[in-house]
């Protein structure tokens, strides 16, 4: 895999997903109580042995830089090839503060020609899966395709769109593409990675972008699909597609069935992400938890039920958190009832207040609030 | 390498031979502790903490998983140009080599490692004790008091008095007098193992102690009451939080048990002092709808869907549906079947547990068996397998070595 | 030092150095034949055992990032404090690809206030100099000043505008400041570095950019001359300033006195950089060099006088350089001849060319340029 | 640990006594090669280059130097998670530790960690060898020939054959005869120490070799010809380009003086097989208005003021106005005076000699000195300072403890 260059886009659609990306790029939205949904993404490439990752910064990437520093946590802090963070042209090119991963890859050409490697797999951010990049290429290399797109086959992606349905002939070929349908009779849908041969990659970042062109896969790679032997690799394990608040809460609650979290975190290798240093989680006598991921760090006196606890959230005696979704050093005062809430990093709760959401409109609340 | 005014000497050698089957292949130092940690953690951060960025960890003793786990302490922030941590074993010289004969020896041995680092204090520590400490506030007071060297000592209960170095001070902390695991004590204050020695008096010390054949080569036995004989200005230092040696099966056990109190004595999530630990990354434990969670402390990547009641559960165990762990330390990566029971015990690392096994339940009436600690901790290898069959009686301590000898009566 | 946190400003004015910063901002400009501007300021912190520095990134970072990582080279990759990067605000709050200091440390207030340290050193990076930030800190808490300014005894400095230029009581309370000063009656140049209790830089901070005020050191520190106590703290050393294509190359060519050398390199510690993996400097029979400074991965075969080269320079048979710098990997033709001429990295010369430029204009080749 | 196709086991234990002076604090593969680099570098180099990612380095004499400058790998692309390079210096076990007997030892003795990683193949290799070498072709080969062992060789001029290992093979590359330092040689194709084994055969011909109380536990020694006579199908592999064992003080020198050559064997700046090193960030060398520098190899931090001809000048030397050097190889930190002259020397790590000492110069007629190696190569010990009225006669080895007795007319 020493062959294949990885880069990440952080340019997909992040306006459904409401508060949790005001002030983060997508890739930085916490995530499964300890990790940031890029965290997915890049270490299933690094465990497909991919020794080479860009990734294309937009906006709003403080939070990501900080989060993914030199690439260490994921091996990739190396003399030779390593992790590269690609900036958006600012000044000089009038780029707008951007959203194109066209514009961004033609501004980073340097790199995709400097690169050793001979294939690329561009990925978005928004696919929390656990994923096997290496019997992809090896597929790709296997139908002598240009471009291998990946899909799921599943109903539940569909139902939240913005998301790309495929008909695919018998032989895997892709023989129709179509972004979000009116009536869409296929379930395969994209996971918005495709591999091809570095060099088709940079042909097209040229050809279109000097055409005005922003979008890679839409206005690059869809129009070609006459031209181009363009195949898809199904994946079938799990994959939550980030992209609305709805979303994020149904996909977040998937990981408290134990074969999804089994599936997500270990099939094939582990997810890594930034190491905090915190204790144990400490469950005091009287303690309720059930059906709940928690993270360490916390310490739980009250009730907890179906909901996902971040690093350092303590639940005094009395608090009782459902179907929620609290994230990191949540200070929550005595007799606090959540249900169906979203809490961002760093909340207030004062002391008996009841928070209630729905659950396919959870109530969030944001970042370093006090309620 | 760069000056420091102090250099710490982690002493990592120790086989731990009273921890038995937990240190078969690792250093005392490597072996899991509170859920996440490995004992020397406790020490490597405390120098973090302290500020104290140019560490030697002196090994001996089946060192491969200590040196991998320190790699170049990234983990405790000591990965540091011109300082940071250092693992030292014996080597060989030009006039050949040997092996550290004592805790003096080891430090012995590795003069040219400190003088590397023109030091002007050397402060020697332990692997093996638990406890959170500023060793700068020490430094402070070694400082202060003109001292050649300072003890940290704590108070222990008079009838202990006999397993530790006393001492007995003068009103301004000055050592009047050490007596090393006396009979009868002239004072419970104890030695912790803790010195902070000024460099230039340590290495006369060391190199008179080298020359003498007969000395054990010792700080406790040999150092220390060489330099009380010489009229050195030697002094205590008074500690009060918690410190525990848990150098044996019944104080792994309870200094365990400490953590999981209401209140404990030991706080491990204190923001300020941190206790930092080489992470593996895996995901928030996931407790299951019918799990029955009380009293304990579970880490990163426990799957628990049974009973866990007053226990620590390390890294990645899992405790399947309807078992009942309850008094017990599970290390990282064990496996409790289905209805298993396991009562106060040890499971070592990676070991699988069978649905329906046995462990450490009370002895039937008329059964022999052999208690091999105060507590009657059950001890389990690791990486074995205990079968579904199995009943281990309490108080057993069980290598695999042992399996097939196993009475009639165990199987149930 | 642990107690005093290191800020380094990029927002000062760049255009005086045309065509080395187009792609680059100021920070990120090579220098002495394998630094880059930053390498200075950063490493003056660290050696005065600054623990924690966060830099306020503005436009042009990439190859700032791809030269600083995670800080490791300066010891500064830490579980707590080590390297910050603060990026300006982009899309939300209506940054223009601003160079404000004010809007920049008013977005990132936060981290300002979660760093535990007592004391702050705001300092911008375009004076090259090694200077030992321990003795300033000492000096100003001795003073009991508000603030205390670095400044530098000079004639040179102020050949170079803009500057600030200082008078002081004996003392060392500043007296009065003036920005370019049509007449300027002082040889006391500011350095641009200040040291003040981090409350009172946030109290800055917060009270000037409400006012929409740009500038720390011309908007909120400049005007209150009358009411804080502003002291002078001088340093001795060799100061390059770094603002002009005419001062860059002279300050260039002071590295080739061995005491400028000596003074830059070694006085309180040593400056880090990037380090790459380049063989010794190979000399062949018959090649000339005299009085210059030359970077690993060169070869010498022909003539080499009053000049820097940078990393990988292959100067062949008939070549001349004379008082130029040439940076990383420039291509040289055979019998190409250069004087008064600054090559920027990866420039090719063709065979037999000549280029000539003058000492105070001297001629630049931008990056990848070939001729 | 991870998986690893192949896991490099790195000998770096030797103490290299005929480098004499330069080895007293400093294990050899520790010796500072070719102007910024240390022997060590072109091995861990090649590991990097050729995509291994698991290697261990075995040391056991003076290893402090080494194992600080190894650190966990981080110059050499080689601090890799579930990996990358671990320092196995003899250790302790339940049942006591002894020293590493022999090559073959070293390796029995660390099965554990090579088990680890679970691996196909295992590659011995020598932590003293200057050389470029892809490991990964060599393991194609290797595995082409299905070979249970397969032996990297180079020819060597028939009349040094005596000095190694050499084999005799039939036209598949297959090993039909293997003599150790033969007098009379059957081939010139000379083992170069490096080594591909399948572990499964490798390990029970360690084990064997280990029970036999008459072994040398030596791999050339011991387990090639056990293996030879058990017939298990040896291959060697053909290297042809530049190869230097630098265990003497004259291969050292020549190996360095091979790198001024105009067009040098090996390269040292090529970025598809670049060396790494552990760097010291310096400034960029200076060279003063009237040096005069040829055919010379200089690194950074360097000051030349004066003369350097032919020479190899370390990371950080110093060569003032009218000092002369040819010849001579300059190790890091050294300074050498106003006027000095350095002909045809070795001068060890910061050693300082003062302006106007001669070093190397011709023996004056009727002066009688002892040449101790074939090239007439002096050797000035590490930090020392060589007086400005020494002369010190062409061929010397010298060391500070021979100092005082130096005769009358050394002093010029």
């Amino acid at each position: 895999m020493r062959n294949l260059l990885g880069i990440i886009d952080l340019s997909e659609p992040t306006e459904g997903l409401g508060e949790l990306t005001i002030h983060r790029t997508l890739g930085a939205v916490p995530f499964g109580g300890r990790y940031r949904v890029i965290d997915f993404t890049l270490s299933n490439m690094v465990n497909a042995g991919i020794r080479n990752v860009g990734i294309l910064l937009n906006d709003r990437f403080g939070p990501l830089l900080d989060h993914i520093k030199d690439g260490k946590e994921w091996d990739l802090n190396r003399q030779r090839d390593g992790m590269f963070l690609l900036p958006a042209p600012l000044r000089t090119e009038g780029g707008e503060g951007i959203t194109s991963n066209l514009i961004n890859l033609r501004h980073n050409r340097g790199y995709l020609e400097k690169s050793r490697q001979e294939y690329a797999i561009f990925s978005g951010c928004s696919m929390v899966t656990n994923l096997d990049y290496e019997a992809v290429l090896a597929y790709h290399l296997e139908k002598k395709a240009d471009i291998t797109v990946v899909y799921n086959q599943t109903q539940d992606l569909a139902a939240y769109p913005p998301y790309t349905a495929f008909v695919t002939a018998e032989n895997g070929r892709v023989l129709d593409m179509a972004l979000n349908p009116m009536h869409c009779t296929s379930s395969k849908i994209s996971l918005n990675m495709y591999v091809m041969r570095k060099d088709l990659l940079i042909n097209l970042v040229d050809h279109y972008s000097a055409r005005q062109k922003r979008d890679l896969f839409t206005e690059a790679i869809m129009p070609r699909l006459g031209e181009l032997k363009i195949y898809g690799y199904e994946h079938r394990g799990y994959v939550g597609a980030i992209n609305s608040l709805r979303s994020y809460y149904q996909h977040s609650m998937d990981l408290l069935r134990p074969e999804v979290w089994q599936d997500l975190f270990y099939t094939h290798g582990q997810i890594n992400t930034k190491v905090k240093h915190e204790a144990p989680v400490r469950y005091l006598e009287g303690s309720k938890v059930s059906n709940s991921l928690i993270a360490t760090g916390c310490t739980i006196e009250g009730t907890v039920e179906n909901s996902i606890l971040f690093r350092g959230v303590e639940v005094g005696p009395g608090v009782v958190i459902r179907d929620s979704i609290v994230m990191q050093k949540a200070k929550l005062g005595p007799g606090v009832t959540l249900r169906n809430v979203i809490l961002d990093k760093d909340v207030t709760i004062s002391a008996g207040k009841t928070l209630t959401g729905d659950p396919s409109f959870p109530m969030v609340i944001t970042k370093l609030a006090t309620v | 390498m760069q000056k420091k005014e102090v250099v710490a000497m982690l002493l990592a050698g120790g086989q731990g031979s009273r921890l038995g089957i937990l240190t078969k292949k690792l250093a005392k130092p490597a072996v899991p502790f509170g859920g996440k940690y490995r004992i020397i953690d406790f020490t490597l951060s405390n120098c973090s903490n302290s500020g104290i960025d140019a560490v030697g960890v002196l090994t001996q003793y089946q060192p491969l998983t200590l040196n991998s786990y320190i790699g170049i302490g990234s983990a405790w922030d000591l990965d540091r140009s011109g300082g940071g941590v250092s693992v030292l074993p014996p080597y060989v010289r030009e006039q050949g080599g040997e092996w550290y004969k004592g805790t003096a020896n080891a430090v012995y041995q590795n003069m040219d490692f400190i003088d590397q680092h023109d030091p002007k204090y050397v402060l020697i520590l332990s692997g093996d004790h638990i406890y959170k400490m500023d060793y700068s506030s020490m430094l402070r007071y070694h400082k202060s008091k003109g001292a050649a060297v300072t003890i940290a000592v704590i108070p222990v209960p008079w009838e202990e008095t006999h397993r530790f170095g006393v001492m007995k001070t003068d009103e301004n902390g000055r050592i009047m007098e050490f007596q090393e695991k006396p009979k009868v004590a002239k004072s419970n204050l104890a030695s912790m193992g803790v010195y902070i020695f000024n460099w230039k008096e340590l290495k006369s010390f060391l190199e008179a102690d080298e020359a003498d054949p007969n000395s054990n080569n010792d700080f406790g036995r040999n150092i220390i009451p060489a330099m009380l004989d010489a009229e050195e200005p030697l002094y205590a230092f008074a500690f009060k939080e918690y410190w525990k040696d848990v150098g044996t099966i019944d104080s792994l056990w309870e200094a365990n048990m400490d953590l999981i109190a209401k209140d404990p004595e030991l706080k491990l999530n204190d923001s300020k002092w941190k206790i930092f630990s080489l992470n593996q990354t895996l995901p928030p434990q996931l407790v299951g709808p019918d799990a029955d969670v009380q009293g304990s402390l579970l880490s990163d990547g426990c799957l628990v869907l049974g009973k866990v009641h007053h226990s620590v559960i390390f890294t990645g165990a899992q405790i399947a549906e309807g078992a009942e762990v309850t008094d017990s330390v599970i290390m990282p990566g064990v496996k409790i079947g289905e209805g298993a029971i396991v009562q106060k015990a040890i499971i070592g690392e990676n070991t699988i547990v069978e649905p329906g096994a046995k462990i450490g339940v009370p002895a039937r009436p008329g059964e022999k068996v052999e208690i091999s600690n105060e507590n009657g901790i059950t001890v389990i290898e690791d990486n074995v397998t205990v079968p579904k069959t199995m009943r281990i009686v309490q108080g057993t301590v069980l290598s695999v070595a042992a399996w097939p000898e196993f009475p009639e009566e165990w199987i149930s």
